[in-house]
Protein backbone atom coordinates (compact mmCIF):
# COMPACT_ATOMS: atom_id res chain seq x y z
CA UNK A 1 0.00 0.00 0.00
CA UNK A 2 0.65 3.72 -0.53
CA UNK A 3 -0.58 6.27 0.26
CA UNK A 4 0.56 10.58 0.07
CA UNK A 5 -0.04 12.09 3.15
CA UNK A 6 0.28 15.83 2.76
CA UNK A 7 0.49 18.34 6.07
CA UNK A 8 0.04 21.73 5.72
CA UNK A 9 0.95 25.46 7.82
CA UNK A 10 3.01 24.35 11.08
CA UNK A 11 2.58 20.37 10.96
CA UNK A 12 4.53 21.09 7.54
CA UNK A 13 7.25 22.26 10.28
CA UNK A 14 7.57 19.13 12.01
CA UNK A 15 6.45 16.28 9.30
CA UNK A 16 7.57 18.01 6.11
CA UNK A 17 5.54 19.06 3.50
CA UNK A 18 4.67 15.63 2.05
CA UNK A 19 5.67 11.88 2.21
CA UNK A 20 5.06 8.98 0.44
CA UNK A 21 3.96 6.71 3.25
CA UNK A 22 4.14 2.72 1.67
CA UNK A 23 3.22 0.20 4.55
CA UNK A 24 1.66 -3.40 4.80
CA UNK A 25 -2.27 -3.08 4.85
CA UNK A 26 -3.41 -4.66 7.95
CA UNK A 27 -6.89 -6.03 8.42
CA UNK A 28 -8.54 -2.87 9.50
CA UNK A 29 -6.38 -0.46 6.81
CA UNK A 30 -8.24 2.51 7.95
CA UNK A 31 -7.37 6.33 7.69
CA UNK A 32 -6.35 6.72 10.66
CA UNK A 33 -4.28 3.98 11.25
CA UNK A 34 -1.79 4.90 8.24
CA UNK A 35 -1.38 8.40 9.85
CA UNK A 36 -0.71 7.46 13.27
CA UNK A 37 1.61 4.79 12.33
CA UNK A 38 3.58 7.21 10.14
CA UNK A 39 3.12 9.73 12.80
CA UNK A 40 4.92 7.19 15.68
CA UNK A 41 8.03 7.62 13.63
CA UNK A 42 8.34 10.72 14.79
CA UNK A 43 8.18 9.91 18.53
CA UNK A 44 8.62 13.25 19.77
CA UNK A 45 5.97 14.75 17.81
CA UNK A 46 3.63 12.24 17.69
CA UNK A 47 1.61 14.17 20.16
CA UNK A 48 0.81 17.47 18.10
CA UNK A 49 -1.47 14.95 15.77
CA UNK A 50 -2.64 12.20 18.17
CA UNK A 51 -3.65 11.93 21.85
CA UNK A 52 -1.84 9.08 23.80
CA UNK A 53 -4.39 7.09 23.49
CA UNK A 54 -4.24 6.99 19.90
CA UNK A 55 -6.91 9.66 18.69
CA UNK A 56 -7.01 12.82 16.77
CA UNK A 57 -6.27 15.73 18.80
CA UNK A 58 -9.30 17.74 18.25
CA UNK A 59 -8.46 20.28 16.26
CA UNK A 60 -6.28 18.32 13.96
CA UNK A 61 -8.38 18.45 10.57
CA UNK A 62 -8.49 15.86 7.88
CA UNK A 63 -8.63 15.82 4.11
CA UNK A 64 -9.14 12.10 2.28
CA UNK A 65 -9.15 12.34 -1.83
CA UNK A 66 -10.15 16.66 -1.29
CA UNK A 67 -13.26 15.19 0.97
CA UNK A 68 -13.09 16.49 4.62
CA UNK A 69 -13.08 13.76 7.04
CA UNK A 70 -15.00 14.23 10.59
CA UNK A 71 -12.41 12.90 13.17
CA UNK A 72 -14.40 10.73 14.96
CA UNK A 73 -15.12 9.06 11.05
CA UNK A 74 -11.32 8.63 10.54
CA UNK A 75 -11.00 5.01 11.94
CA UNK A 76 -13.89 4.12 9.63
CA UNK A 77 -12.65 5.89 6.47
CA UNK A 78 -10.62 2.60 4.71
CA UNK A 79 -8.04 3.96 2.11
CA UNK A 80 -6.74 2.41 -1.33
CA UNK A 81 -3.59 2.39 -2.97
CA UNK A 82 -2.38 5.77 -4.57
CA UNK A 83 -5.28 7.87 -1.70
CA UNK A 84 -4.02 11.37 -1.03
CA UNK A 85 -4.57 12.36 3.02
CA UNK A 86 -4.11 15.81 4.07
CA UNK A 87 -3.25 16.59 7.82
CA UNK A 88 -3.68 20.14 9.00
CA UNK A 89 -3.94 23.02 12.46
CA UNK A 90 -6.91 25.05 12.39
CA UNK A 91 -6.95 27.26 9.40
CA UNK A 92 -6.69 31.09 9.20
CA UNK A 93 -7.54 32.26 5.60
CA UNK A 94 -9.69 34.94 4.10
CA UNK B 1 -13.08 31.07 -13.25
CA UNK B 2 -15.00 31.91 -9.90
CA UNK B 3 -12.62 30.58 -7.34
CA UNK B 4 -8.70 31.26 -8.06
CA UNK B 5 -5.78 30.69 -5.34
CA UNK B 6 -3.01 32.04 -6.37
CA UNK B 7 -0.22 34.87 -5.86
CA UNK B 8 -1.14 37.43 -8.32
CA UNK B 9 -3.50 40.60 -7.75
CA UNK B 10 -6.51 41.20 -9.37
CA UNK B 11 -8.03 43.83 -10.97
CA UNK B 12 -11.64 45.15 -8.69
CA UNK B 13 -12.91 47.11 -11.19
CA UNK B 14 -12.88 44.72 -14.26
CA UNK B 15 -14.14 41.82 -12.16
CA UNK B 16 -16.97 44.13 -11.45
CA UNK B 17 -17.46 44.98 -15.19
CA UNK B 18 -17.43 41.65 -16.28
CA UNK B 19 -19.86 40.15 -13.63
CA UNK B 20 -22.22 42.52 -14.73
CA UNK B 21 -25.88 41.13 -16.36
CA UNK B 22 -29.04 42.61 -17.21
CA UNK B 23 -30.96 41.07 -14.56
CA UNK B 24 -28.36 42.08 -11.64
CA UNK B 25 -29.73 45.49 -9.25
CA UNK B 26 -26.95 44.87 -7.09
CA UNK B 27 -22.83 44.17 -6.24
CA UNK B 28 -21.21 43.98 -3.26
CA UNK B 29 -17.68 43.67 -3.30
CA UNK B 30 -15.41 42.51 0.15
CA UNK B 31 -11.84 43.06 0.05
CA UNK B 32 -9.81 41.50 3.29
CA UNK B 33 -6.63 43.39 3.16
CA UNK B 34 -3.41 43.09 5.53
CA UNK B 35 -4.06 45.24 8.60
CA UNK B 36 -0.68 46.40 10.17
CA UNK B 37 -0.99 44.76 14.00
CA UNK B 38 2.62 45.76 14.28
CA UNK B 39 3.59 43.44 11.69
CA UNK B 40 6.03 43.42 8.83
CA UNK B 41 4.65 41.32 6.24
CA UNK B 42 2.31 38.52 6.35
CA UNK B 43 3.02 35.00 4.63
CA UNK B 44 -0.24 32.84 3.13
CA UNK B 45 -0.26 29.13 2.70
CA UNK B 46 -2.65 26.88 0.90
CA UNK B 47 -3.57 23.85 0.07
CA UNK B 48 -3.99 24.93 -2.71
CA UNK B 49 -6.36 21.61 -4.50
CA UNK B 50 -8.56 21.13 -0.85
CA UNK B 51 -9.28 24.65 -0.64
CA UNK B 52 -10.90 25.40 -4.08
CA UNK B 53 -12.64 22.82 -3.95
CA UNK B 54 -14.23 23.50 -0.18
CA UNK B 55 -14.57 26.96 -1.91
CA UNK B 56 -16.34 25.73 -4.97
CA UNK B 57 -18.61 24.01 -2.47
CA UNK B 58 -19.29 27.24 -0.33
CA UNK B 59 -20.20 29.14 -3.49
CA UNK B 60 -22.29 26.55 -5.32
CA UNK B 61 -24.12 26.44 -1.91
CA UNK B 62 -24.44 30.81 -1.52
CA UNK B 63 -25.48 30.47 -5.19
CA UNK B 64 -28.59 28.40 -4.43
CA UNK B 65 -29.40 29.94 -1.11
CA UNK B 66 -29.11 33.72 -2.02
CA UNK B 67 -30.01 33.32 -5.79
CA UNK B 68 -26.54 34.83 -6.80
CA UNK B 69 -26.19 35.93 -10.27
CA UNK B 70 -22.48 35.71 -10.36
CA UNK B 71 -19.61 34.97 -8.11
CA UNK B 72 -16.01 35.64 -8.18
CA UNK B 73 -13.48 34.73 -5.76
CA UNK B 74 -10.01 35.08 -5.49
CA UNK B 75 -7.78 34.33 -2.16
CA UNK B 76 -4.10 35.23 -2.68
CA UNK B 77 -0.61 33.13 -1.00
CA UNK B 78 2.50 34.11 -1.07
CA UNK B 79 3.93 36.73 1.15
CA UNK B 80 2.16 39.98 1.68
CA UNK B 81 2.59 43.60 2.66
CA UNK B 82 0.17 45.74 5.14
CA UNK B 83 -2.70 46.76 2.55
CA UNK B 84 -1.82 44.05 0.05
CA UNK B 85 -5.26 42.70 -0.80
CA UNK B 86 -5.84 38.75 0.85
CA UNK B 87 -9.20 37.63 -0.12
CA UNK B 88 -11.64 39.46 -2.77
CA UNK B 89 -14.66 38.40 -2.65
CA UNK B 90 -17.17 40.17 -5.96
CA UNK B 91 -20.82 39.02 -5.75
CA UNK B 92 -24.12 40.19 -8.26
CA UNK B 93 -27.40 39.40 -7.46
CA UNK B 94 -30.73 41.06 -8.42
CA UNK B 95 -31.31 43.02 -4.94
CA UNK B 96 -29.11 43.82 -2.18
CA UNK B 97 -30.39 41.74 0.02
CA UNK B 98 -28.83 38.54 -1.74
CA UNK B 99 -25.44 40.06 -2.70
CA UNK B 100 -25.09 41.08 1.26
CA UNK B 101 -26.03 37.91 2.06
CA UNK B 102 -24.41 36.06 -0.12
CA UNK B 103 -21.25 37.56 0.45
CA UNK B 104 -20.95 37.40 3.96
CA UNK B 105 -22.19 33.85 3.63
CA UNK B 106 -18.85 32.74 1.61
CA UNK B 107 -16.37 34.99 3.92
CA UNK B 108 -17.60 33.10 7.22
CA UNK B 109 -17.83 29.85 5.56
CA UNK B 110 -13.99 30.23 3.98
CA UNK B 111 -12.83 31.76 7.55
CA UNK B 112 -13.74 28.88 8.91
CA UNK B 113 -13.31 25.48 6.12
CA UNK B 114 -10.88 26.43 3.26
CA UNK B 115 -7.42 24.93 4.00
CA UNK B 116 -5.72 28.61 4.21
CA UNK B 117 -2.78 29.68 6.73
CA UNK B 118 -1.08 32.73 7.78
CA UNK B 119 1.45 33.28 9.16
CA UNK B 120 2.74 36.59 10.02
CA UNK B 121 6.01 37.92 9.98
CA UNK B 122 7.29 40.10 13.19
CA UNK B 123 10.50 42.05 13.36
CA UNK B 124 11.97 39.36 15.41
CA UNK B 125 10.74 36.31 14.33
CA UNK B 126 7.18 34.87 12.88
CA UNK B 127 4.32 33.16 14.54
CA UNK B 128 1.26 30.97 12.91
CA UNK B 129 -1.98 32.76 13.15
CA UNK B 130 -4.71 30.36 14.67
CA UNK B 131 -8.16 32.25 14.86
CA UNK C 1 -14.92 64.11 -0.52
CA UNK C 2 -16.75 61.20 1.20
CA UNK C 3 -20.16 62.60 -0.35
CA UNK C 4 -20.76 63.23 -4.26
CA UNK C 5 -23.86 63.46 -6.10
CA UNK C 6 -22.48 63.07 -9.67
CA UNK C 7 -23.67 62.69 -13.02
CA UNK C 8 -19.95 61.23 -14.07
CA UNK C 9 -19.01 57.73 -13.18
CA UNK C 10 -16.39 56.88 -10.98
CA UNK C 11 -13.15 54.52 -11.09
CA UNK C 12 -13.83 51.80 -7.95
CA UNK C 13 -10.59 50.49 -8.11
CA UNK C 14 -8.71 53.99 -7.54
CA UNK C 15 -11.72 54.54 -4.81
CA UNK C 16 -10.27 51.01 -2.65
CA UNK C 17 -7.01 52.20 -3.53
CA UNK C 18 -7.36 55.34 -1.94
CA UNK C 19 -9.43 54.46 1.22
CA UNK C 20 -6.43 51.81 2.51
CA UNK C 21 -4.75 52.85 6.01
CA UNK C 22 -2.28 50.81 7.82
CA UNK C 23 -5.75 49.65 10.31
CA UNK C 24 -8.15 48.32 7.82
CA UNK C 25 -8.50 45.12 7.60
CA UNK C 26 -11.61 44.94 5.39
CA UNK C 27 -13.26 47.19 2.50
CA UNK C 28 -16.96 46.54 1.38
CA UNK C 29 -18.41 47.95 -1.71
CA UNK C 30 -21.66 48.51 -2.87
CA UNK C 31 -22.73 49.15 -6.01
CA UNK C 32 -25.76 49.47 -7.23
CA UNK C 33 -26.66 49.23 -10.95
CA UNK C 34 -29.11 49.90 -13.21
CA UNK C 35 -31.36 46.57 -13.47
CA UNK C 36 -33.23 45.44 -16.58
CA UNK C 37 -36.81 45.53 -15.57
CA UNK C 38 -37.96 45.91 -18.86
CA UNK C 39 -36.84 49.44 -19.21
CA UNK C 40 -35.42 51.25 -21.45
CA UNK C 41 -33.97 53.72 -19.54
CA UNK C 42 -33.87 55.53 -15.97
CA UNK C 43 -33.55 58.86 -15.06
CA UNK C 44 -32.46 60.22 -11.78
CA UNK C 45 -32.84 64.09 -10.42
CA UNK C 46 -32.06 64.82 -6.94
CA UNK C 47 -32.25 67.68 -4.32
CA UNK C 48 -28.51 68.17 -4.44
CA UNK C 49 -28.25 70.02 -1.46
CA UNK C 50 -30.82 67.84 0.88
CA UNK C 51 -29.38 64.96 -0.66
CA UNK C 52 -25.69 65.95 0.31
CA UNK C 53 -26.49 67.33 3.98
CA UNK C 54 -28.50 64.22 4.29
CA UNK C 55 -26.17 61.83 3.28
CA UNK C 56 -23.54 63.59 5.15
CA UNK C 57 -25.56 63.20 8.15
CA UNK C 58 -25.87 59.51 7.69
CA UNK C 59 -22.42 58.84 6.87
CA UNK C 60 -21.44 60.76 10.87
CA UNK C 61 -23.79 58.59 12.18
CA UNK C 62 -22.03 55.44 10.89
CA UNK C 63 -18.87 56.52 11.29
CA UNK C 64 -19.62 56.64 14.65
CA UNK C 65 -22.03 53.47 14.78
CA UNK C 66 -19.69 51.14 13.34
CA UNK C 67 -16.42 52.41 13.82
CA UNK C 68 -15.45 52.94 10.21
CA UNK C 69 -11.64 54.29 8.99
CA UNK C 70 -13.42 55.63 5.67
CA UNK C 71 -16.59 56.43 3.89
CA UNK C 72 -16.85 57.31 0.47
CA UNK C 73 -20.64 57.68 -1.31
CA UNK C 74 -21.33 58.55 -4.63
CA UNK C 75 -24.41 59.14 -6.04
CA UNK C 76 -25.42 59.84 -10.02
CA UNK C 77 -27.80 61.60 -11.49
CA UNK C 78 -29.05 61.95 -14.89
CA UNK C 79 -29.94 59.24 -17.41
CA UNK C 80 -28.12 55.90 -16.88
CA UNK C 81 -28.75 52.60 -18.79
CA UNK C 82 -28.94 49.02 -17.77
CA UNK C 83 -26.21 48.18 -16.69
CA UNK C 84 -24.90 51.79 -15.34
CA UNK C 85 -23.74 52.20 -12.20
CA UNK C 86 -26.11 54.16 -9.66
CA UNK C 87 -24.64 54.45 -6.16
CA UNK C 88 -21.45 53.21 -5.21
CA UNK C 89 -20.37 53.22 -1.47
CA UNK C 90 -16.93 52.36 -0.47
CA UNK C 91 -16.16 51.51 3.44
CA UNK C 92 -12.79 50.93 4.97
CA UNK C 93 -12.90 49.44 8.92
CA UNK C 94 -10.55 47.29 10.88
CA UNK C 95 -12.75 44.27 10.90
CA UNK C 96 -15.11 42.87 8.55
CA UNK C 97 -18.19 43.48 10.78
CA UNK C 98 -18.16 46.74 11.20
CA UNK C 99 -17.36 47.07 7.20
CA UNK C 100 -20.76 44.92 6.35
CA UNK C 101 -22.70 47.01 9.26
CA UNK C 102 -22.05 50.45 8.13
CA UNK C 103 -22.22 49.59 4.38
CA UNK C 104 -25.96 48.45 5.00
CA UNK C 105 -26.81 51.15 6.96
CA UNK C 106 -25.73 53.69 4.75
CA UNK C 107 -27.52 52.04 2.06
CA UNK C 108 -30.67 51.49 3.80
CA UNK C 109 -30.90 55.08 5.10
CA UNK C 110 -29.97 56.62 1.84
CA UNK C 111 -32.93 54.95 0.38
CA UNK C 112 -35.01 55.96 2.99
CA UNK C 113 -33.81 59.38 3.56
CA UNK C 114 -31.53 61.34 0.77
CA UNK C 115 -34.41 63.04 -1.43
CA UNK C 116 -33.24 61.53 -4.83
CA UNK C 117 -35.84 60.00 -7.31
CA UNK C 118 -36.17 57.97 -10.06
CA UNK C 119 -37.79 57.84 -13.21
CA UNK C 120 -38.35 55.03 -15.74
CA UNK C 121 -38.60 55.37 -19.58
CA UNK C 122 -40.21 52.26 -21.02
CA UNK C 123 -40.60 51.76 -24.37
CA UNK C 124 -44.27 53.84 -24.34
CA UNK C 125 -43.83 56.44 -21.77
CA UNK C 126 -42.20 57.56 -18.26
CA UNK C 127 -43.15 56.80 -14.34
CA UNK C 128 -41.86 58.17 -11.22
CA UNK C 129 -40.69 55.02 -9.12
CA UNK C 130 -42.19 55.15 -5.88
CA UNK C 131 -40.69 52.86 -3.18
CA UNK D 1 -41.49 87.98 2.93
CA UNK D 2 -39.83 86.85 0.26
CA UNK D 3 -39.10 83.04 0.09
CA UNK D 4 -38.24 80.09 -2.06
CA UNK D 5 -40.52 76.82 -2.52
CA UNK D 6 -38.17 74.35 -4.55
CA UNK D 7 -40.64 71.32 -5.64
CA UNK D 8 -39.06 67.58 -6.65
CA UNK D 9 -39.90 64.70 -9.00
CA UNK D 10 -43.70 64.40 -9.99
CA UNK D 11 -44.18 68.21 -7.69
CA UNK D 12 -42.12 69.90 -10.43
CA UNK D 13 -44.06 68.68 -13.40
CA UNK D 14 -47.35 70.30 -11.67
CA UNK D 15 -45.36 73.11 -9.35
CA UNK D 16 -42.23 73.91 -11.63
CA UNK D 17 -38.99 73.70 -10.36
CA UNK D 18 -38.56 76.33 -8.27
CA UNK D 19 -40.57 79.56 -7.03
CA UNK D 20 -39.75 83.08 -5.34
CA UNK D 21 -42.93 83.57 -3.91
CA UNK D 22 -43.57 86.85 -2.24
CA UNK D 23 -46.25 87.61 0.53
CA UNK D 24 -47.09 89.73 3.86
CA UNK D 25 -46.14 87.88 6.45
CA UNK D 26 -49.18 87.33 8.72
CA UNK D 27 -49.41 86.75 12.54
CA UNK D 28 -48.66 83.05 12.33
CA UNK D 29 -46.24 83.01 9.39
CA UNK D 30 -45.80 79.57 9.43
CA UNK D 31 -44.22 76.94 6.68
CA UNK D 32 -47.04 75.23 5.77
CA UNK D 33 -49.20 78.79 6.44
CA UNK D 34 -46.59 79.82 3.36
CA UNK D 35 -47.05 76.87 1.50
CA UNK D 36 -50.08 76.24 1.86
CA UNK D 37 -50.41 80.02 0.30
CA UNK D 38 -48.62 79.03 -2.40
CA UNK D 39 -50.30 75.88 -3.36
CA UNK D 40 -53.44 77.35 -3.40
CA UNK D 41 -52.69 79.28 -6.40
CA UNK D 42 -52.88 75.79 -8.38
CA UNK D 43 -56.58 75.12 -7.51
CA UNK D 44 -56.67 71.95 -9.53
CA UNK D 45 -53.42 70.78 -7.75
CA UNK D 46 -53.85 71.70 -4.46
CA UNK D 47 -54.73 68.00 -3.55
CA UNK D 48 -51.34 66.92 -4.70
CA UNK D 49 -49.85 68.34 -1.41
CA UNK D 50 -52.65 69.38 0.89
CA UNK D 51 -55.69 67.78 2.03
CA UNK D 52 -59.36 69.31 2.29
CA UNK D 53 -58.42 70.31 5.62
CA UNK D 54 -55.65 72.06 4.82
CA UNK D 55 -52.71 69.60 6.23
CA UNK D 56 -49.93 68.33 4.56
CA UNK D 57 -50.77 64.73 2.81
CA UNK D 58 -49.52 61.74 4.41
CA UNK D 59 -46.59 61.10 1.91
CA UNK D 60 -45.12 64.72 1.97
CA UNK D 61 -41.94 65.21 2.67
CA UNK D 62 -40.38 68.55 3.49
CA UNK D 63 -36.99 70.14 4.51
CA UNK D 64 -36.31 74.18 5.32
CA UNK D 65 -32.89 75.13 5.14
CA UNK D 66 -31.30 71.75 4.61
CA UNK D 67 -33.47 70.48 7.48
CA UNK D 68 -35.81 67.60 7.29
CA UNK D 69 -39.29 69.08 8.87
CA UNK D 70 -41.46 66.24 10.33
CA UNK D 71 -45.11 67.00 8.46
CA UNK D 72 -46.80 67.39 12.07
CA UNK D 73 -44.00 70.29 12.95
CA UNK D 74 -44.60 72.36 9.80
CA UNK D 75 -47.59 74.16 11.35
CA UNK D 76 -44.83 74.92 14.24
CA UNK D 77 -42.15 76.29 11.83
CA UNK D 78 -41.78 79.78 11.80
CA UNK D 79 -40.37 81.47 8.52
CA UNK D 80 -37.85 84.24 7.96
CA UNK D 81 -36.81 86.14 4.53
CA UNK D 82 -34.92 84.58 2.19
CA UNK D 83 -35.67 80.60 3.58
CA UNK D 84 -35.52 77.89 1.47
CA UNK D 85 -38.07 75.58 1.80
CA UNK D 86 -38.17 71.63 -0.38
CA UNK D 87 -41.45 70.08 -0.90
CA UNK D 88 -41.27 66.33 -2.54
CA UNK D 89 -42.95 63.22 -2.96
CA UNK D 90 -41.11 59.64 -1.23
CA UNK D 91 -37.82 59.40 -2.07
CA UNK D 92 -36.43 56.74 -4.28
CA UNK D 93 -32.61 56.99 -4.71
CA UNK D 94 -29.80 54.09 -3.94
Amino acid sequence: MKIKIKFFARFTEIFGKEAIFEYEAGETNSLKDAVGAFCRSYPEKYGEVFTRDGEFQDYVLIMHNLERIDRDDAGAVKLADGDEIAIYPPVAGG
Amino acid sequence: MPVRITKDDVDIAKLIEESKKESMGAIVVFDGIVRNDGIDKIELSAYIEGATKEIEEIVADAEKKFNLLSVEVIHRIGVLDVGDNILIIVIGAGHRKEAFGGCEYILEEIKTRAPIWKKEHLKDGSRWVEQ
